[in-house]
């Protein structure tokens, strides 16, 4: 029988091979392979003649029917028949055609749907523009935010406190004047005369500064060194007392 | 606090105004109304003009509500003037539409294998014409994007939401029950 | 020929669709009825919205009838259309704000000693906005004015009294337990 098809342009392999199958009038479970096969085949060959391009898919549908067409030419073996478990060679795409067929079967739902739909009109959105000029400014207050942002304030706060009992604690921790004035009375044993920048030992922190010129009036009250300076500002040149240098060296 | 009436009243012409489908919760906050009270008075609503066999109807879709014409009188309406119509769908757009719409969210993959061709051009159109979208990505390999459809595509098909859509193994009556009736009508004008 | 019924249901579609108003003689014309008729429909319908205090209305003019929204729901259509600009409060404005919710009535000396900053603008800030309020004065020195939160704070945090407000020793507890959950959230999308 020479199978004409009307050059519908169908939506894929599947399509193609629902129409055949349900042209033929055949069952869809089951499928006459050889027939099937043949008019599938021939339909592809007529499409090539009309130099219509085939999407690649055509190609593997039908290296799929002449697959499964050769599987159920050989012979079975007994064995196999016997199972429970046999498979048709064809399930697997009886399988997929249904599935395709059942959402053909919604497209065609949807088509309807549509057509019911178009018959219905709505009306554009009035032109809204006079409203959106002036937009309104709306507070938008959050309690988690605020709790969020008032702990971030509470752990800044925190911190804050940390350094600062850290601050003092560094301070404590500085040399006190007995320290400094032994450590200089160390330095005048083995430099008689020096400036006053010279006790200062780099830092110049305010603190220490303020310790070094303590210490060192204390040092002038013990009459241990003498002290000197020149202009207002100036360089303090200190001189170290031997007697008292003396002493230190002894003790 | 605004008495039950205004507030139909006051949705009736927000509706109207609005155009689009108007978002139940969008009109139950400007009266700072529970939302099932505010869904009630749509459906409300949408009966009374049921009931008093109005021209104009209303229609819900996604939780929205929305002013439409009553369907039976399309016919005066073009008697009156030709409203453009959309494009209709190709049979392709249509049945992967029908896949998405039933297997959502799925991926390209999944549809080609049921369509057995490939689908790009067509979803590219789909998601053009706003009638699915990205939904998100698929935990398999290579993370392929999920497709599902959109409010629009309720809207077009007339559905008020996605679970109003027939069973999938009951769709083959139902079509059949269409062309059926179809038939009968032309049959009756002839 | 169509009935009375028929005609006015197609009259209310064809104004729907046509916007503008619609001329009587064009819509007697469609169904071939006398023009008096057809504007003695146009007036039931009219007077049918009106008793039924509907949203929406017609409106006659120069022999064109037109729906058009109801003249009171212009407040509401307002509120519909009226875009939302969102804005928040800053850090140092919910930083004074905690201090006055949690230490009312508190003046702005103990503001400022506990933030360590000055804040007379965001305590004014804060008045304008109606978040807080004068709520008397200290006996202190200088009488100072004590401030305290107003009911709008509470409105507006969804509280439904200053007690309600998390425990102050609690407070670190609360912002770690939001942070696991926003964490857990994260974790999750990844």
């Amino acid at each position: 029988m020479v199978y004409k098809v009307k050059l519908d342009v169908f939506e894929g392999p599947f399509d193609l091979l629902v129409y055949l199958i349900e042209n033929a009038e055949m069952s869809i479970y089951d499928i006459q392979l050889s027939e099937i096969t043949k008019q599938y085949m021939e339909y592809i060959e007529d499409m090539q003649r009309r130099d219509i391009v085939l999407a690649g898919e055509f190609m593997i549908l039908a290296a799929t029917l002449i697959e499964i067409k050769s599987k159920m030419l050989l012979p079975r073996n007994k064995f196999e028949e016997d199972e429970e478990g046999f498979e048709d060679p064809r399930s697997e795409l009886v399988e997929k055609l249904l599935e395709y067929k059942q959402y053909k079967n919604v497209a065609a739902y949807l088509q309807e749907q549509e057509e019911i739909n178009n018959r219905i009109y709505v009306k554009p959105k009035e032109d809204l523009s006079i409203y959106t000029k002036e937009p309104d400014v709306f507070l938008n207050l959050d309690l988690i935010q605020f709790i969020k942002a008032f702990d971030m304030f509470l752990r800044r706060r925190k911190k804050i406190e940390e350094v600062k009992n850290n601050y003092t604690r560094i301070k404590r921790q500085e040399m006190s004047m007995e320290t400094k004035i032994e450590q200089m009375k160390r330095i005048l044993t083995s430099r008689r005369k020096l400036r006053f920048r010279d006790l200062l030992g780099g830092v110049k922190s305010r603190y220490n500064v303020i310790l070094t010129f303590v210490s060192l009036l204390e040092l002038i009250k013990l009459k241990s060194v003498k002290v000197e300076q020149k202009t207002n500002f100036g360089e303090i040149s200190i001189i170290a007392n031997e007697i008292d240098t003396q002493q230190a060296e002894g003790a | 606090m605004s008495s039950k009436k205004t507030i139909k009243s006051a949705f009736e012409s927000m509706m109207f105004v609005w155009g689009e489908p108007l978002d139940v919760k969008v009109a139950a906050d400007i009266f700072n109304i529970d939302w099932k009270d505010a869904y009630e008075y749509f459906k409300e609503l949408q009966e009374e003009y049921e009931s008093e066999g109005r021209g104009i109807r209303i229609r819900e879709i996604d939780k929205s509500f929305q002013f439409c014409t009553y369907i039976e009188n399309d016919e005066f309406i073009q008697r009156l003037c030709t409203p453009i119509k959309e494009k209709r769908l190709t049979q392709s757009a249509m049945e992967v539409l029908a896949i998405i719409a039933y297997r959502q969210p799925v991926t390209k993959g999944e549809i080609e294998s049921i369509r057995g061709i490939k689908c790009d051009r067509v979803i590219e159109g789909l998601i053009k014409k706003n009638l699915i979208e990205e939904v998100g990505r698929s935990t398999g390999i290579g993370r392929p994007i999920l497709y599902g459809t959109t409010k629009l595509f309720l809207e077009k098909f007339g559905l008020k939401n996605i679970k109003e859509l027939p069973d999938i193994e009951d769709i083959g009556n139902i079509v059949e029950d269409i062309e059926e009736t179809d038939t009968g009508q032309i049959s009756l004008e002839i």
